[in-house]
C-alpha cells in the first residue's frame, strides 16, 4: 500500500482551513488552470444568478413592467440598439440582459434542486441497497432497471400528470417548476444508486463498520454517520456532472414544451424561443442565452471532470 | 468433549466455550438461485469446538482461507452461526463487551473521524462514562498504548501503520472489553512495528487480565501471545494443544508442515522437501480429512472419513486417523 | 450458466411488469386522446360517448388487466392517432430508429475509443487536452440546437445534405434500409452525428480514465518488465481491459440511443419510434405509448442479457468454472 | 410536374370518415369528394351532385352528376352515395358528428338521392361536406363497409388504400415519412392544376421545415412560423403567400361558478360582472399585439366571427377603444380598485404565437392591476382544461368549420353548455336571450333574414362582452417562386387549383 | 574479483519529485551481484526496496527518476538507455518477478499467451517453437499436465500455481539477473516454501543471478547468499548473510534480528526498536536512524555516515569500527 506523502509537523495540529489549505486538493486546484477558469466562471455565474435581483435592470418576471413597444430591440452595438438594453430585447419587450440574469437563477435552481433531489433519493437507496442486500437490494436495484426505461419527458408528464390528479387545485400553479424539478430528479437518481451501492458494498464490508457494530450501533445510525461521509466523494462527481446535464435537460423539456412556465424563463426556455426565430435575423434572441448556457454548462463539465480526476483514488 | 480435559481445566474459569461450530455461506445468490442452483455452499468454518479460559489467550493458526477470520466474526457477534453455539460464561452481565482489533490497519478506522472522535465512539455510545470524562479516557488509552494525547485531533491518515493499529486497540480497549478478539493484528506491519505491538497486547493482556481470541498465520506470533493454539485447516480444527505443547510436540501432520515451512533464520541451507500440493479450495474440499491429498501418511480411511479431535495424554487434541491408530510415530509433550 | 439465465428471466420479467404498471398508469394522466379525436368543438354527450366506446371510462385496475392480458398475446390494440395495429405501427418504425442509432453508436465507439486510448496514454498532451475540451464543448450544447445549426449549415447554406427524413429507403422483406441509397446514406449524416456527439464524449473520456487506470495496474508494469511492446500493452492488454466497463456503459447507452432520440428524431424529421412516440405524447395516442414503453423495457433487458454475455464473452473471471 | 409540400403533421389516416382532424379533411378532399365542395373563396359549388332542389322544408333533392368513375373505374351512382350515407352512420366513424342534423338518405333513380333532415335546416349543403362518396362495390369487396374503428383489432383496409372520385390519386403512402399522389386522368371536373405527382412529406418541426424549404427539397410548405417569413421572402427564390384564417382567436371567461378556480377572490366571481370583463376587453392593445407579437399580420376582431364567414355581420367587427383609464374605472365600480389575481389557460401548440400572445396580454393586464397565474400547456394538456371547464381565463379560437359557417361557430361557443351543445364554451357563458335566437337561425332558410337573427346574436354577445376577441390569425404559405398556391382562408390546401411553373 | 559482475549499481541516487519539494527516495546505493548469486535486500515497508529493483529495471513510476549515479548490466550502462533499448533489456537480459501473483497477469489473456507473446518478444522463433517452449517452460517450473493449461486464465489459477507462471514468464528469454520483489509475501507458508525452492533451484541451474527483495529475514537467511539491509532510502548494512544474521553490526540490523519472533520458548518481551521510520520528507539530519538509534552519538545527529567496508561487509554506520572491533575481539577470544 502506497500512503501519500503527508507532512507531520510535530506541533499543535493544524486547523480544519488549514489542513483543507495544505490538502492535495488545493495544491491540484491550485496548479489546473481548467479548474481554476471553471469554477470561477461558475461562481461568476452563481453570484449573478443570487443577485439577480439587484443586479438586472429589469424584472422580467413582472409583466407589468414589460412595454411591447421595446419588443425586439438589437443589442446595443448593433444598428438600432439601445443603452437601455444593453443585449437587445426579446419578443416580449423583455430586456435580455435582465431575463438572463433570472433565466440563470432558474435554471441553476432547477438543476441545482433536481440534482439535490436525485442526489438524496440515489444515495439513500443505494445506501440501503448495498447494506441490506438481498431482497431488499434486488427491490431497488429492479427498480433501477425500470427507471431506465422511462425516458425524461414520460416521467415529466407523469409526474405532472399525477400531481395534477392527486394534489389540490390551489397549489397547481406552483407545480410546473416542482414538477420539472422532479421529472430531472427521478430521472438521474439510478446513477447515485448505482455508485452508492458499489462504494456501500466496498465500505460495509472495512472493519471500521465492523468495529461500530460491535458496540451496538444500528444499521441506520452506521450507514449515516459511517458509511456515508466515506461514500460521498463518487457522489459530489456525478452531482456535478449531473447539474451540468440538468440544465440540458431542462432545456430539452423545454424545447418539447414541458419545461419551466414561460413567464419566468430560464435559459433553456429562451433557447427555445430563440430557436424559433433563428432564420429571422434576431439572432441575439437565441445566441445569447446559447452562448450563456453552453459557457455554464461547459464549466460545470470541466470542473466535473477534472473532480473526477482528482477523486480517483486509483489514480493517485 | 472428552472427559479427562474437562476435569484438567476445571479449575480454571472458562470464559468461552464454542461447540461445534459451523459457518456455510451459499454461493451464488439471487432469488431463484436457492430453488434452482445446486445449493452448494462453502463451510468456512465447520464443527469447530474449543474454550478459552478467563485472562488467557486462546490463538488460532492456518492459512488463507481457512476459517479464521470467518470464527473470529463469529466470536465477536459480527455474524451468527449457521450451526453449533457460543457461550460465554458471563453473557449477558453488564460489564460482557466484546471488542476486536482487526488485520488492515488502513481499513479499520473511518478515514473520517479524528481518532480521538473513533476513540471515544465506543465510550460514548455506550455511555461508559459522562461526557465529562470522556476526553481524560481517550487521553490515558493514547498513553496507555503509547501515542500522544495530542495526537487525538490527527486523522488516520496522518499515522503509520503500527500506530493506527495503536488506535485500533486504544479504540477496542476503550468499549472496557471482557473478551478481546484479534484478528491477524500484525500481519500488515512491518517486523520491528509488529515486535512493539506485540509487546503492547501482552503487556495489556496482563495488565487487564484480558481473555483473548488471537488469529494469526504466522506460528511464531502465535507463540509469542497465547496459552492455547489451535490449528485450523479448511474450517476445521486440526489440532489444539498448549502452545509449548504444540512446537515442541506437534502431532498433526500439518501442524508438522507448518512448523517446517517457516522460514527461520537459523535455517540456513537447509533444503526442505517442502510439501507438496495445494490448499483445496473450500468450494471443493477434499473428501474425508481435508488434509489428506497433501498428508504423507494418508490411507484409505483418511479419504473417506472425517477425523474428529482427540485428547492426547499431554493435552492436546488432534483430528488424524494416523496420530490415533498410531501410524506415524508421535511425540508427547512433558511439561 | 442456468441459474444465471434463470436469474435473468426472472428479473426481466420483474422489471416488464412494472414498467408494464407504470406505463399504464401514464394513460390516465398525461391527456385525453378524446379530444384529439373529436376536435376541440366536439360537445360532452359525443366525448362521453366515444370515451365509454373507447373504454376509458372503466376503473384502472380494469384496464389494466384488460390490456396486460391482451398485450401478452401482442396485442396492443390500434394506435388513436393513425388508427393502424400498434405492433405494426412501432414494428414499421424499429428499422430507422436502430440504423440512425447504429451509425450513432458506430461513430461514437469508433471515434470515442480511439480518442480515449489516445487521451490516456498522453493525457498531458496537447491533442489529448484539446480533445478533452472540445468534446466537452461538444455535451454542452444542447442537441435540438446540433441539430439545427448543423442543418443551417450544411442544409440550408451549403445545400451538401438534406434536413430531413431517410432519404430513398430499400424495402428488405419486412425491413426497409437506407443503406442501400447515396440519399439514404446522405440523410443518415447529420441526425447520427447530433445523436453520437454526447456518447462519444462520454466513452472518450470513459476509455481515457479506465485506460490511465489500467495503465497503472501491476500487470501492465509486469507486462512492462517482461519487454512487451508499448502498442502490444496498450491496443491488447490494457485497451482488452478498458473494455469491461465500456461494455456496460455501451449496453446502457446503445439502449437510451434507441429509447431516446427523441429530439434528434424530432428536429431532423427522421421516422422512427422518437418521432413516434413524441407524436404519440402529443396526441394522447395511449396504445403506442403503452406499448413504446414495453418495448423499451424489452429493449434493455435483452441489452442487460446481451451485455452479461459479452462479460463472459471478454472477461474469463465471470465464466462459471 | 411534380409537387414536393410539407406541412406540421401528416394526415392521420385515409379512411375519410375516421376523423374529423381538419388537416386530413382538407388532404382527403383531393382524393375523395363530396356532393358538394367549397371553391377558393370558401363558397358552396357543386361537386358530385349537378344540382339539387328542395321538396320539401327537410327534404332536398340531388341531381348527380353523370360519367363519373372512381379511381378504381367503377361508375359513380346513386347507391355509392346512400351505401356512403350508410358507411358514415357506422359506430367507428367521426364525420357522423358533423352530419348530425341530416337524417336520412335515399335513392330516388341511379342518379337522383333526397337527403332528409331532421329539421328544417338551412346549413345542408355545408353540413354535406362532410360526406364524402366512396365506392360501394370496392368497399364491399375489400371488407371495408365499415368506418375504420378504433375497438376493432384489426386495421381497415380503407385506413390506407382510396378509390375516390377525386382529382389526385393514391399512389403511395408511408405514414409520417411520405404519401405519393398522382392526377387522376379522368377526372369529371376540367383541371385547372398542371401537376402529375404530389409528394406530400410531413416535417413537425417548424426549424426544419423552413430549413428544408430553404435548401430547396420542397416546392411549397404550410404552417410556415411568422418569424420565418423574412427569411424566405429575402431569399428571393420563394415567395410567402399569407392572408387572414376564418380562426378568430379570442379570450373566454368563467362566468358560470360562483368563485373562480384561480382567482384571489373569495366568495365571489368578478367575471360575473360585465364591468369586470369589459375592463379587461379595454385593457387589451391588440393593435401591440399586431405590431410586436403577430410582426405586424394579424386582423383585430370586434366579434368572435370571422368578417369572411358564411352569414358574419361584417358590420359589427368593430372593437371597443383600446382605453387604460376606462378599464381602471370599470374595475373601481365594479369594485376592484386594485385589480385582483387570476389564472389564465393558454395553449402554447396551437394558435399562432398562442404563448406570445398571452404573455403579451399578461403584461397588459398587469397595468389595470389584473395580475395573471399564467398556466401555459401543451395542446393535449390544454384540450382537457376546455374539456373539463377547468379554467378561469383562457385563450381560444374557433373559425367555425368545418362548415364554414357563423351559426356553427356560435353553437359550439355561446349556447349554454349541455350535453349536446356549447361544445366549446368552456367558460359556461349563458344568456337565455342568445339561447332563444339560435333554433331561429338554425331553421330560418331566408338568408336575409338569417343574417338579421347572426346580427342579433352577435350583438348579444358583444353587449355581454361574452368574449374578448383579439384577431384573426394569418394564414402563411410559402412557396417556390412561380408556384400558384391558391390561398382560401380555411386553410385548406387545394391540390387541384395549384399551379407550377 | 575475478569474475565480472551480473549487475553493478554505484552511488545510485533517485528523486522523486513531489509538490513539497524533491524527494530523495534512494541515497547513494551501491552494491554489485556476481554471477550466480542471489542478493536478498530486507527492510521496512518504505525503505525503497521496490524502488531499487525498479530503477535497475528502468521502470520508476514518472515523476520518480534517477538523478544520479549508474547503473551496469555486465560492461554496459543500462540507466541511460532510451525506453526503446530498455526494452530490449527487460525481459531478455533482465527478468521481474512481482509481489501479487494474482495482479501480476492480465486477467483477461491466457497463460499461453501471455507466455508466447514474450518469447517471441525476445526470441526469434516461430509460433510453433514459441509454445513449444513456453510448455517446457511451464513444466520447469512444476506446473503439472502444461498442455491442458495452457489456454487457461490466470484466475483458474491458485496463487501458488500463478507465482509459478510469473516465474516462467519472467524466465522466459534466460535473462542474467531476475528482479524478484517480494515474490512470496502474498502466499501462505507452506506455498511460499515451494516457490522459494523452485527460484533457487532454478537459478542454480541456470547460473542466473536473482535480486531478491523481501522483508521476511527468514526468507532470506533461507535463499539469499548476501543481503542488503535498507533503511529509509540507504543500504545501511550489505554483507553474505550468514555474517550478517549472525552479527548484525547496524544498530537498526541488530533492532531487526531481535524483533523477530521465533519458534523457540518465549523469555521476554521482544527488542523493540521504539518509533517508526521517518518518511522520506522528514528524514533527519545526520543518519537516518539516529532518533531511534539506542548508541546515537552527536556525530550521529549531524552527519550522515559513510558506508565502510570490513571484509566482505560494508556497514554505513559511525560506529561500525567500533563494533567491528569488538566482534573482532569475540571472535578470536
Ligand atoms: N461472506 C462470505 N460469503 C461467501 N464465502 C465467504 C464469505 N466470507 C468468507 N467466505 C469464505 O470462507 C472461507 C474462509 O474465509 P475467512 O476469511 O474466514 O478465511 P481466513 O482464514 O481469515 O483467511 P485469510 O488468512 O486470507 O484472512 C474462504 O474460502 C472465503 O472465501
Ligand atoms: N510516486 C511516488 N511519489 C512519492 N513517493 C513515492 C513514490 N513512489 C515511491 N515513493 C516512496 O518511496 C519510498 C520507497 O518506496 P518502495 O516502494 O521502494 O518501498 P519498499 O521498501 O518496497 O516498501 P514495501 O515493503 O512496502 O514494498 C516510500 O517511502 C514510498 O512512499
Ligand atoms: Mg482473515
Ligand atoms: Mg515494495
Amino acid at each position: 500500500m502506497n500512503t501519500t506523502v503527508v507532512s507531520l509537523p510535530e506541533a499543535a495540529p493544524p486547523s480544519a482551513w488549514h489542513r483543507f489549505l495544505d490538502s492535495d486538493f488545493v495544491y491540484a486546484y491550485k496548479r489546473s488552470p481548467t479548474a481554476i477558469v471553471s469554477s470561477l466562471t461558475l461562481l461568476l455565474f452563481v453570484l449573478v444568478a443570487l443577485f439577480a435581483p439587484w443586479l438586472a435592470p429589469q424584472n422580467p418576471f413582472d409583466p407589468a413592467a414589460l412595454d411591447l413597444m421595446n419588443a425586439r430591440i438589437p443589442p446595443a452595438w448593433l444598428e438600432g440598439g439601445q443603452w437601455q438594453f444593453p443585449l437587445g430585447t426579446d419578443g416580449q419587450g423583455r430586456d435580455l440582459l435582465s431575463t438572463l440574469m433570472y433565466g440563470l437563477r432558474i435554471s441553476l435552481m432547477v438543476s441545482f434542486c433536481a440534482t439535490l433531489f436525485s442526489l438524496v433519493v440515489g444515495v439513500t437507496l443505494g445506501l440501503v441497497s448495498g447494506y441490506a442486500g438481498g431482497r431488499i437490494d434486488n427491490l431497488i436495484m429492479r427498480l433501477a432497471d425500470m427507471q431506465l426505461s422511462f425516458p425524461t419527458i414520460l416521467v415529466a408528464l407523469l409526474i405532472d400528470g399525477l400531481s395534477r390528479s392527486l394534489l389540490p387545485r390551489s397549489v397547481h400553479e406552483q407545480l410546473a417548476l416542482f414538477v420539472v424539478i422532479f421529472a430531472i430528479g427521478i430521472s438521474t437518481w439510478v446513477q447515485y444508486a448505482r455508485t452508492v451501492r458499489g462504494a456501500t458494498l466496498v465500505e460495509k464490508s472495512k472493519d471500521y463498520v465492523h468495529a461500530a457494530k460491535l458496540i451496538g450501533m444500528g444499521p441506520m445510525r452506521i450507514l449515516f454517520h459511517h458509511v456515508l461521509p466515506n461514500v460521498l466523494g463518487p457522489v459530489l462527481v456525478i452531482a456535478t456532472l449531473s447539474l451540468g446535464l440538468g440544465i440540458l435537460t431542462e432545456a430539452t423539456l423545454s424545447f418539447l414544451g414541458l419545461g419551466v412556465p414561460p413567464t419566468s424563463p430560464s435559459l433553456g426556455t429562451l433557447i427555445r424561443v430563440g430557436n424559433e426565430v433563428l432564420f429571422s435575423g434576431e439572432w441575439w434572441v437565441t445566441v445569447v442565452p446559447g452562448v450563456c448556457l453552453v459557457i455554464l454548462v461547459l464549466a460545470i463539465n470541466l470542473l466535473g471532470d477534472w473532480l473526477r480526476d482528482v477523486f480517483n483514488p486509483k489514480l493517485k | 468433549m472428552n472427559a479427562v480435559l474437562k476435569e484438567a481445566i476445571v479449575e480454571k474459569d472458562i470464559a468461552l466455550s464454542a461447540t461445534d461450530l459451523g459457518r456455510h455461506f451459499p454461493v451464488g445468490a439471487g432469488l431463484l438461485a436457492g430453488k434452482l442452483g445446486a445449493g452448494r455452499s462453502v463451510k468456512a468454518v465447520d464443527g469447530v469446538s474449543f474454550d478459552i479460559r478467563r485472562g488467557e489467550t486462546f490463538s488460532l493458526v492456518g492459512e488463507s482461507g481457512c476459517g479464521k477470520s470467518t470464527l473470529a466474526r463469529l466470536v465477536a457477534g459480527l455474524d451468527a452461526p449457521s450451526a453449533g453455539s457460543i457461550k460465554f460464561a458471563d453473557a449477558g452481565q453488564k460489564d460482557h463487551r466484546i471488542q476486536m482489533i482487526f488485520q488492515d490497519p488502513y481499513a479499520s478506522l473511518n478515514p473520517r473521524y479524528r481518532i480521538g472522535t473513533a476513540i471515544a465512539e465506543p465510550i460514548r455510545f455506550q455511555k461508559l462514562l459522562p461526557e465529562a470524562q470522556v476526553m481524560p479516557r481517550v487521553h490515558e488509552l493514547l498513553r496507555q498504548v503509547g501515542l500522544a494525547p495530542a495526537d487525538a485531533l490527527k486523522f488516520p491518515h496522518e499515522f503509520s501503520g503500527g500506530q493506527r493499529q495503536r488506535v485500533s486497540i486504544a479504540r477496542a480497549l476503550a468499549g472496557n472489553p471482557s473478551f478481546l478478539v484479534c484478528d491477524e493484528p500484525t500481519s500488515a506491519l512491518d517486523v520491528s512495528v509488529q515486535a512493539q505491538i506485540l509487546n503492547l497486547l501482552r503487556r495489556l493482556q496482563e495488565q487487564l487480565g484480558l481473555t483473548c481470541l488471537f488469529i494469526s498465520h504466522n506460528l511464531a506470533v502465535i507463540n509469542y501471545v497465547s496459552h492455547d493454539v489451535g490449528v485450523m485447516y479448511l474450517g476445521r480444527l486440526a489440532e489444539v494443544a498448549p502452545t509449548r505443547t504444540l512446537f515442541e510436540a506437534p502431532k498433526h501432520p500439518y501442524t508438522q508442515l507448518l512448523l517446517a515451512a517457516l522460514p527461520q533464520l537459523d535455517t540456513r541451507g537447509r533444503d526442505k522437501s517442502p510439501i507438496t500440493g495445494e490448499i483445496p479450495s473450500p468450494l471443493n474440499p477434499p473428501s474425508g480429512c481435508a488434509f489428506h491429498p497433501r498428508c504423507p501418511h494418508a490411507n484409505d480411511r483418511c479419504k473417506a472419513e472425517k477425523p474428529e479431535l482427540t485428547a492426547q495424554p499431554d493435552g492436546s487434541q488432534v483430528a488424524c486417523h494416523a496420530v490415533q491408530e498410531r501410524r506415524i510415530p508421535v511425540m508427547f509433550h512433558s511439561a | 450458466m442456468l441459474r444465471f439465465l434463470s436469474t435473468r428471466l426472472w428479473n426481466g420479467l420483474l422489471v416488464m411488469t412494472g414498467v408494464s404498471f407504470i406505463s399504464f398508469l401514464l394513460f390516465s394522466y398525461i391527456g385525453d386522446p378524446v379530444n384529439n379525436l373529436l376536435g376541440e368543438t366536439a360537445t360532452l354527450a359525443q366525448k362521453e360517448a366515444l370515451r365509454a366506446s373507447l373504454g376509458l371510462d372503466q376503473s384502472l385496475i380494469v384496464r389494466f388487466f384488460k390490456y396486460l392480458g391482451l398485450a401478452v398475446r401482442g396485442e396492443f390494440g390500434i394506435s388513436y392517432r393513425n388508427l393502424e395495429p400498434v405492433g405494426q405501427l412501432l414494428m414499421s418504425r424499429v428499422p430507422a430508429t436502430l440504423e440512425l442509432s447504429l451509425c450513432a453508436a458506430v461513430l461514437a465507439l469508433g471515434f470515442g475509443i480511439p480518442m480515449g486510448v489516445y487521451a490516456g496514454i498522453k493525457r498531458n498532451s496537447w491533442l489529448a487536452q484539446t480533445m478533452q475540451v472540445v468534446s466537452l464543448v461538444g455535451i454542452s450544447i444542447p442537441s435540438f440546437l446540433t441539430g439545427i445549426i448543423l442543418i443551417l449549415v450544411f442544409s440550408v447554406e451549403l445545400n451538401w445534405l438534406p434536413a430531413y427524413g431517410r432519404g430513398d429507403v430499400v424495402a428488405l422483406g419486412g425491413w426497409t434500409t437506407g443503406f442501400l441509397t447515396t440519399s439514404g446514406w446522405k440523410s443518415l449524416v447529420m441526425p447520427s452525428i447530433t445523436l453520437a456527439l454526447f456518447q462519444l464524449t462520454l466513452f472518450m473520456r470513459l476509455v481515457r480514465s479506465e485506460m490511465m487506470e489500467v495503465l497503472r495496474t501491476d500487470y501492465i508494469k509486469f507486462a512492462r518488465a517482461r519487454g512487451v511492446a508499448d502498442r502490444s500493452i496498450h491496443f491488447h492488454h490494457a485497451l482488452k481491459n478498458t473494455l469491461i466497463p465500456v461494455i456496460t456503459v455501451a449496453g446502457l447507452q446503445l439502449g437510451s440511443l434507441i429509447a431516446f432520440s427523441i429530439i434528434t428524431e424530432t428536429v431532423f424529421q427522421w421516422p422512427g419510434m422518437g418521432l413516434l412516440i413524441i407524436q404519440a405524447i402529443t396526441f394522447g395516442d395511449i396504445p403506442v405509448i403503452a406499448a413504446y414503453l414495453m418495448l423499451i423495457a424489452l429493449l434493455f433487458v435483452l441489452i442487460n442479457a446481451v451485455v452479461d454475455l459479452l462479460y463472459f464473452q471478454v472477461d474469463p473471471r465471470v465464466r462459471i468454472a | 410536374k411534380t409537387f414536393t409540400w410539407t406541412a406540421s403533421a401528416d394526415a392521420l389516416s385515409m379512411d375519410p370518415y375516421s376523423t374529423n382532424n381538419s388537416f386530413t379533411t382538407s388532404f382527403m378532399n383531393n382524393i375523395y369528394e363530396g356532393l358538394v365542395r367549397f371553391n377558393e373563396k370558401v363558397e358552396i359549388e357543386p361537386a358530385l351532385a349537378e344540382s339539387w332542389s328542395s321538396v320539401s322544408p327537410t327534404v332536398w333533392r340531388f341531381k348527380l352528376r353523370h360519367g363519373v368513375k372512381f379511381h378504381g373505374g367503377e361508375p359513380f351512382t346513386a347507391d355509392d352515395v346512400v351505401f356512403s350515407w350508410q358507411r358514415v352512420m357506422t359506430p367507428g366513424s367521426i364525420s357522423k358528428l358533423n352530419l348530425a342534423d341530416v337524417k336520412d338518405v335515399r335513392k330516388v333513380d341511379a342518379f337522383t338521392v333526397d337527403v332528409e333532415t331532421k329539421a328544417p335546416f338551412p346549413l345542408l349543403l355545408n353540413q354535406l361536406l362532410n360526406l364524402t362518396i366512396m365506392s360501394k362495390t370496392w368497399s364491399e369487396a375489400n371488407n371495408a363497409k365499415e368506418a375504420s374503428d378504433l375497438q376493432q383489432k384489426k386495421e381497415n383496409f380503407a385506413n390506407r388504400n382510396t378509390n375516390g372520385t377525386g382529382p389526385f390519386m393514391l399512389k403511395s403512402r408511408e405514414v409520417d415519412v411520405k404519401t405519393v399522389l398522382v392526377a387522376n386522368p379522368t377526372w369529371w371536373d376540367k383541371p385547372k392544376h398542371n401537376l402529375t405527382d404530389v409528394v406530400f412529406t410531413p416535417i413537425q418541426s417548424d426549424a426544419t421545415r423552413t430549413s428544408s424549404l430553404l435548401s430547396g427539397a420542397l416546392d411549397a410548405t404550410v404552417n410556415v412560423p411568422l418569424q420565418d417569413v423574412q427569411r424566405i421572402n429575402s431569399s428571393g427564390a420563394f415567395t410567402v403567400v399569407q392572408g387572414p384564417e376564418l380562426r378568430t382567436i379570442f379570450l373566454g371567461m368563467d362566468q358560470f361558478r360562483d368563485e373562480l378556480l384561480y382567482a384571489d377572490v373569495k366568495g365571489k366571481n368578478p367575471f360575473k360582472d360585465v364591468r369586470v370583463r369589459k375592463a379587461l376587453y379595454q385593457a387589451i392593445d391588440v393593435e401591440a399585439i399586431k405590431r410586436s407579437v403577430m410582426r405586424g399580420v394579424s386582423w383585430p376582431a370586434g366579434m368572435v366571427l370571422s368578417p369572411q364567414l358564411n352569414g358574419a355581420p361584417k358590420a359589427l367587427n368593430t372593437r371597443l377603444p383600446f382605453n387604460v383609464e376606462a378599464s381602471k374605472k370599470l374595475l373601481a365600480e365594479a369594485g376592484y380598485p386594485e385589480g385582483f389575481t387570476v389564472g389564465m389557460q393558454c395553449p402554447n401548440n396551437r394558435y399562432v404565437y398562442d404563448e406570445q400572445i398571452c404573455l403579451a396580454i399578461i403584461s397588459m393586464l398587469g397595468r389595470v392591476g389584473i395580475k395573471i397565474t399564467p398556466q401555459i400547456e401543451p395542446v393535449a394538456k390544454w384540450n382537457v382544461r376546455l374539456n373539463t371547464m377547468d379554467v378561469s381565463l383562457y385563450m381560444v379560437g374557433h373559425a367555425g368549420l368545418p362548415m364554414a359557417d357563423s351559426y356553427a361557430l356560435l353553437y359550439d361557443v355561446a349556447a349554454t353548455r349541455t350535453a349536446t351543445a356549447g361544445g366549446l364554451n368552456a367558460g359556461r357563458y349563458s344568456n337565455p336571450a342568445f339561447d332563444a335566437v339560435l333554433p331561429k337561425i338554425a331553421s330560418e332558410l331566408d338568408t336575409t333574414k338569417r343574417n338579421a337573427l347572426l346580427a342579433d346574436a352577435v350583438t348579444i354577445l358583444r353587449d355581454d362582452v361574452a368574449y374578448i376577441p383579439l384577431h384573426q390569425q394569418p394564414i402563411t404559405w410559402a412557396a417556390r417562386k412561380g408556384v400558384e398556391l391558391k390561398q382560401a382562408p380555411d386553410n385548406q390546401l387545394r391540390l387541384w387549383l395549384i399551379t407550377a411553373p | 574479483m575475478s569474475i565480472p559482475p551480473v549487475l553493478t549499481v554505484q552511488n545510485l541516487r533517485v528523486e522523486i519529485p513531489t509538490r513539497r519539494g524533491t524527494l530523495l527516495a534512494l541515497d547513494d546505493i551501491s552494491f554489485s551481484i556476481a554471477p550466480g548469486e542471489i542478493l536478498g535486500f530486507v527492510g521496512e515497508s518504505g525503505a525503497g526496496k521496490s524502488l531499487t529493483g525498479m530503477a535497475i529495471l528502468g521502470l520508476l513510476d514518472p515523476p520518480g527518476r534517477v538523478a544520479s549515479g549508474e547503473i551496469r548490466l555486465g560492461e554496459r550502462r543500462i540507466d541511460q538507455l532510451s525506453q526503446r533499448e530498455m526494452r530490449k533489456v527487460r525481459g531478455k537480459e533482465i527478468g521481474a518477478v512481482f509481489q501479487d501473483p494474482l495482479m501480476s497477469l492480465n486477467p483477461l489473456l491466457q497463460i499461453g499467451d501471455q507466455l508466447v507473446e514474450t518469447i517471441r518478444t525476445h526470441l526469434p522463433v516461430t509460433q510453433e517453437e514459441a509454445v513449444r517452449r513456453a510448455l517446457g517452460l511451464m513444466r520447469a517450473v512444476g506446473i503439472p499436465a502444461p498442455e491442458a493449461r495452457f489456454t487457461a486464465y490466470p484466475h483458474q489459477f491458485s496463487g501458488g500455481m500463478r507465482q509459478r507462471i510469473v516465474i516462467a514468464l519472467a524466465l522466459c528469454a534466460e535473462p542474467r539477473l531476475v528482479v524478484a520483489d517480494e515474490p512470496t509475501t502474498a502466499l501462505d507458508v507452506s506455498i511460499q516454501a515451494q516457490v522459494l525452492q523452485l527460484l533457487r533451484q532454478l537459478c542454480r541451474d541456470k547460473g542466473t543471478s536473482m535480486l531478491l527483495v523481501t522483508h521476511d529475514m527468514g526468507v532470506i537467511a533461507e535463499t539469499a547468499d548476501r543481503v542488503a539491509v535498507m533503511y529509509a532510502g540507504r543500504i545501511v548494512e550489505i554483507g553474505p548473510v550468514a555474517d550478517v544474521i549472525r552479527n548484525p553490526v547496524h544498530p537498526y540490523t541488530r533492532g531487526l534480528m531481535g524483533a523477530i519472533p521465533t519458534l523457540k520458548p518465549v523469555t521476554g518481551p521482544l527488542a523493540q526498536i521504539d518509533g517508526a521510520m521517518p518518511r522520506l520528507n522528514a528524514r533527519p539530519v545526520g543518519c537516518a536512524f539516529n532518533p531511534r538509534c539506542p548508541s546515537a552519538t552527536d556525530q550521529c545527529r549531524n552527519e550522515s555516515p559513510r558506508v565502510t567496508s570490513h571484509g566482505p561487509r560494508q556497514v554505513a554506520c559511525w560506529l561500525a569500527s567500533a563494533e567491528f572491533a569488538d566482534h573482532k575481539e569475540l571472535e578470536t577470544a
